[in-house]
């Protein structure tokens, strides 16, 4: 399912002149505090008539204001998690999450119900009201009303930031099967690197209301940006190949060769994304010997960029994937690192992420 | 207490001006709610000039709104003549009539409440709503509606309240009329009026206050209950 | 029991001006048993009265509070001329508090002013109230108006005025005889004479609309010796 | 235009009518902020209470509560008494008078608005104001009255227009005083009480209508300026 | 600045029994969405009186529901950054900010005003009214308005959770700088164990309204618990030796060694705290040899112990500071880890994170 957004619009001191495409899957939108996420996410969701714009979901048109095309909101039927909770206070919990399922029709499945609810810890929450939350739990029913109203397309305006880790370990795989399993198209605003690496098949970086750079996760979040700060890292890709049935890791094929992953339940032969932080790599001249980590890459800087004073960004090519790595400069000095350099990305386990 | 022992025609009007007030109330809701909504959300030419047609009932004495009355709505009125042979509905010197003017009384009151508290709501809820697929009257409904609560119910009771007093513009309107426009206030009224009348105006005037004092316990609790429901946030 | 146009017979419905309540209410209910037929009576302001039986009021019957809105009727020809007639009177008095009541001889030039040095004379409103009315012609008639007039609170009825003299607001008040006589507080001191102001009337007539063939007889009931005693015990006086 | 053309003595009445709700709203609006905030914020016994007396005005015929008026305040009404004697203040036979009873009358519409306002504020900005050091009166100068003035403002307007229009109360308390408690409502009424006076009636009531709706208007002006400044959320 | 706190409190289903003391400086509240941290803020910022309890601070009794003692909110005159943002709607930014400033009496100082907001990049926005903010603006401006009120201390609820990592970058240090130079306690909770292992000097880990655990951040970050979930480090300290010139890198000596750090503006003889994420440290047999990372550290195994399937907790004691590793089981298999064992702990330089 293909969107398609171009919008431009002035607020206050603040335009908007965004435009974008984007297929399936989940696109991160990521920018700082006030360039424009929410407002993009209202306008495509149908709240706010932009001065000048067009949004289309495969052949639908939704928005058009040269046509003067606009359909309304609720018939967009795109589930919305706003920056802040806003539940319904005069309905119970339960209450909330069974609104949008009025009008999904026969999507009336209880199973599903308590799916969410389940996946959302809020079973022991549906009779109460809204006012007698904590923020958190206010914040998981507004994810779980949007989920259950059976939406065609989900805009997420940072869902997960109010939530522990733990909380985000379990939403995140449900996210994941939607995006896989029902091709749910998702954008999802956030300003966790680790949840776009994860999550995202695309990302939109916005600056001050414009598209600064649009391109895969390992694209843009592999330049070590102000915007992505430390958390910088590469994507990439490849297929399950085995199970170690020892030590239980599975083994990646990827095109820099294979690499072993802590896992739990991956099918022989799906596809999956590792996120690699770029802090996190190691570079070493020659294979070492007796140490922890299991995932060694071979391969030649294809690049050195500076990213802050002493600290460098090395993309090693490894087969046919990047492998960016942080190390300082003084390293690359006393290493003798240049472009060509062979050299081995050293990677724990653990610190890979199924991305 | 012979005081408190009623006559009979006392009775009938008792029953009269709850049943005219009550009516009054329920009848002019709807339309309290849809101009309430008009001038707090509407952005049309001559809202203001609605908003000052909604309050003259209040600006006006009760005599010139009860004359006012009696020429658009008596037996020989524009819209009254045309109500009588379309529709069949007689209002002038009809209990019907009675609940006209006191809903006309009680119009601005009743809107004004209404208005402040949909004015009060967070537009981001219905917003919310229009996300999860609810149509703008679905919206109304079962976002904006339960929200305003408060206001309606502060407008029933003001409106409620003010048919109970309200007699300027209903004897005007519909006479005095046992048993058809006698209402508790114009019985009191005329006892005011005559020699010895004051026992019987005390006593009608207790009754008076009684109903409404029930009529505002009532709404405060059913207030109380729908705050404890929406509490906290 | 919804009150048809009176054609619908046995029920006589009259408007009639409020004061008269409590006289009319004991004749009615003398007419009632005598003759089976009922009366109902609205009691209000003769202007509003006027005004809904110019505008098609179900009545039968209307008993004016003066003159004036049964001619305004008249004119408009809305009352059977000939049914007219002057049913009653009354006379104005003044009044004083009670543990003030002194004697006033109400004459020529006598100086009500004076009587009241800062205080107020409470009577009906001169322009809108009958009571207030004949007052205001008395005094002018006796020559004190000028020295009064600041001095005059009108009240929405003779009852309110009633009021302020009881309560001590005003020390004097002008009223209708028959409200005097039944307020406890206040004490007749004068009583204005007879020819220094338009007579006090209560007309009376059936209205042109009126297709209720007992309206008439109900007039004659009215004016006869049998309703004389509820409307003279009142303290108003029969007209002949 | 000659139903235009007022007598001096219909400038005077004009004058005095907006003298008389000017004083009779301004008056009232800090009682009236008063109780507000005592019933939509108090937890007392004898709440229900309270609030009912401020409703009686609204449920009485005005001739009853101008008698009571009447009692109380006059010349030798309890408080009357204390007043003239104490603290020199006389209200019977003064456009004083006629002032209290507007704000008498017009009282619990002012109540209900504010009160309404009141309980749609969000209490926790209270709290939060409270945590940057301002003391309860503070936070009540600073946030809660800046918020409820919405509820003010209606309140404030549906009492002034009341008090234009109210005569019932104020010539059974005052009486009908030319230049001193003849407001304008008590002139429209007079003129109505006499064959042919309705020309008079009409222009006077013209009169009143401008008033009010200059008045309206410029409280939803006053209202749009807040509401724009607050707006959002 | 001793603060010590005890509250028993009832609401709902829920049942708050917690009691802790802090001295002085940064203590983090951590926990899951639900577990009583807003309400346990609540409780020592007198905005809710405990069913029973004692809050103190200093010598100075604030609440003893026992002795009848309530000090009122406005008198404690503790900054309370809410989890939202509560500002004030009718007051422009500016007037928000300054809110608290007419209580603080003579702090009416415009330099201080000036940093706040030019700290928090609101330096546009103050004549904008709170309505036409974005999300993150609006945490920022509540921030600011609690640290302009001249507080005694600050109760700062998920404060930077809506913030993008740049703006956390540039807040925290000014919340250091708080800690450290004024000596100002501060109740932090947040869902952030990088923020925490930054900011705090004590954990108080809170369950189901229950005090779980208590201790320093190593103590309780290094526990590789299910709250912590991947972020669980150590956190240790040292002096600031010297600064090489060449690299520009500094060298901190700590119990465990010298250690090396990519910093700004680090005075010489400082004491500084640094976080090693346990999942970053690599452990070798052998000292490695031509590798980037600039940190080994040697040791022996302390303590190992398994954390989730496939995933171990390796304690190594340096000198005499404990640095956590997490590594894979099949790696502890390969290079025989056991207690006891002599240990390289490799620690890239661009790792660590001054704490
Ligand atoms: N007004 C209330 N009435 C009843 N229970 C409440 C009320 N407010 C909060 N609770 C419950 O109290 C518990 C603690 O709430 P609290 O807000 O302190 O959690 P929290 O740790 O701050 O969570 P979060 O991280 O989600 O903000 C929760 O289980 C919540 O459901
Ligand atoms: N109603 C409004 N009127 C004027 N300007 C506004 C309004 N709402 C938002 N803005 C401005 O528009 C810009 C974009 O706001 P938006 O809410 O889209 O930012 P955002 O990227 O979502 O930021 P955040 O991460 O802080 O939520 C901001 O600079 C903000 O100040
Ligand atoms: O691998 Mo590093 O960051 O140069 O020590
Ligand atoms: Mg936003
Ligand atoms: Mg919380």
């Amino acid at each position: 399912m293909m969107l398609t957004v171009e919008a431009r619009h002035r607020q206050g001191n603040f335009a908007l002149d965004a435009s974008f495409t984007a297929e399936g899957g989940v696109t991160a939108i990521f920018g700082r505090s006030g360039s424009g996420k929410s407002t993009l996410l209202r306008i495509i969701g149908g709240l706010l008539r932009p001065d000048s714009g067009r949004v289309a979901l495969e052949d639908r048109l939704l928005l058009d204001t040269g046509a003067r095309v606009s359909i309304p909101v609720h018939r967009r039927r795109f589930g919305h998690v706003f920056q802040e909770p806003r539940l319904f206070p005069h309905l119970s919990v339960r209450q909330n999450l069974n609104y949008g399922r009025w009008f999904a029709g026969l999507s009336a499945d209880r199973s599903e119900f308590d799916r969410v609810v389940d996946l959302l810890g809020l079973g022991s929450l549906v009779d109460r009201r809204p006012g007698r939350l904590s923020g958190g739990e206010k914040q998981r029913v507004a994810i779980g009303r949007a989920l259950l109203s059976s939406p065609r397309m989900l805009l997420m305006d940072e869902p997960l930031s109010a939530l522990d880790d733990q909380r985000k370990a379990e939403i995140l795989p449900f996210l994941e099967r939607l995006r896989d399993d029902l091709k749910m198209p998702i954008l999802y605003v956030s300003h966790s690197v680790p949840e776009v690496g994860r999550l995202a098949d695309r990302v939109v970086m916005l600056r001050e209301g414009r598209v600064d750079a649009i391109g895969t996760p390992s694209e843009i979040l592999g330049i070590a940006s102000v915007e992505t700060g430390r958390e910088a890292g590469s994507v990439i890709s490849g297929r399950v190949l085995r199970r170690d049935p020892e030590t239980g890791l599975f083994g990646i094929a990827t095109r820099a060769g294979e690499v072993l992953l802590a896992s739990e339940g991956l099918a022989i032969g799906k596809m999956v994304r590792l996120r690699i932080p770029a802090r996190e790599v190691l570079l070493a001249t020659q294979r070492p010997e007796g140490i922890s980590a299991l995932n060694v890459l071979e391969g030649h800087i294809a690049g050195i960029v500076p990213i802050r004073s002493g600290t460098m960004d090395i993309r090693v090519l490894c087969g046919g994937d990047i492998v960016h790595a942080q190390i300082t400069e003084a390293s690359v000095k006393r290493l003798s690192l240049a472009e060509g350099t062979h050299v081995f990305a050293v990677i724990k386990t653990v610190a890979l992420d199924q991305a | 207490m012979d005081v408190i022992a009623l006559s009979a025609e006392e009775w009938t009007a008792i029953r009269l001006s709850l049943r005219v007030s009550i009516v009054a109330t329920l009848a002019s809701l709807p339309f309290g709610i849809a101009l309430a909504l008009l001038l707090a959300r509407g952005r049309f030419w001559g809202r203001s000039v609605l908003n000052g047609i909604v309050h003259l009932p209040l600006i006006l004495p009760p005599v010139v709104t009860g004359y006012i009355l009696l020429i658009l709505f008596g037996r020989r009125g524009a819209i009254g003549s045309f109500l009588a042979e379309q529709l069949g509905i007689v209002l002038s010197f009809r209990w019907t009539g009675a609940a006209l003017a006191c809903a006309v009384m009680g119009f601005p009151l009743m809107v004004r409440s209404i208005r402040l508290s949909i004015e009060a709501i967070d537009a981001k809820l219905e917003e919310a709503a229009g996300t999860l697929g609810a149509s703008p009257l679905f919206v109304f409904l079962t976002v904006t509606l339960p929200l305003m609560l408060p206001g309606v119910i502060a407008g029933m009771i003001l409106a409620f309240a003010k048919a109970m007093g309200e007699f300027g513009a209903t004897i005007t309107f519909v006479s005095n009329i046992p048993g058809e426009t006698q209402t508790l206030s114009a019985a009191i009224y005329t006892f005011t009026q005559v020699p010895g009348g004051d026992a019987g105006a005390l006593r009608l005037t207790l009754v008076a206050i009684a109903i409404s004092m029930l009529a505002l316990l009532a709404s405060e609790a059913l207030a109380r209950v729908i705050g404890k429901r929406i509490e906290g946030e | 029991v919804l009150p048809q146009r009176s054609d619908a017979a046995d029920k006589i419905v009259v408007f009639a001006a409020a004061s008269m309540k409590n006289a009319l209410d004991a004749a009615n209910a003398a007419y009632l048993k005598e003759t089976g037929t009922e009366v109902t009576s609205s009691y209000a302001a003769s202007s509003a009265l006027a005004k809904q039986v110019e505008s098609g009021a179900p009545a039968d019957v209307f008993i004016s509070a003066d003159l004036d809105w049964m001619d305004y009727l008249a004119k408009k020809n809305l009352i059977k001329a000939d049914s007219r007639s002057n049913l009653l009177g009354n006379r104005i008095v003044l009044v004083a508090a009670k543990d003030k009541a002194k004697p006033v001889e109400i004459k020529a030039g006598f100086d009500l002013a004076g009587l009241l040095g800062d205080g107020r004379l409470a009577m009906g409103s001169v322009d809108s109230v009958p009571a207030g009315k004949y007052g205001k012609a008395a005094l002018e008639k006796l020559g004190a108006w000028s020295s009064v007039e600041k001095k005059v609170a009108g009240a929405e009825s003779v009852r309110a005025a009633l009021a302020l003299v009881s309560r001590g607001e005003a020390p004097y008040g002008i009223v209708y005889e028959t409200d005097a006589a039944a307020e406890p507080g206040v004490s007749v001191v004068g009583v204005f004479p007879a020819d220094s102001h338009p007579p006090i009337i209560y007309p009376v007539a059936v209205l042109a609309d009126s297709k209720n063939p007992a309206a008439s007889a109900y007039l004659q009931f009215l004016k006869s010796e049998k309703a004389a005693p509820f409307f003279t015990s009142q303290g108003f006086t029969i007209l002949k």
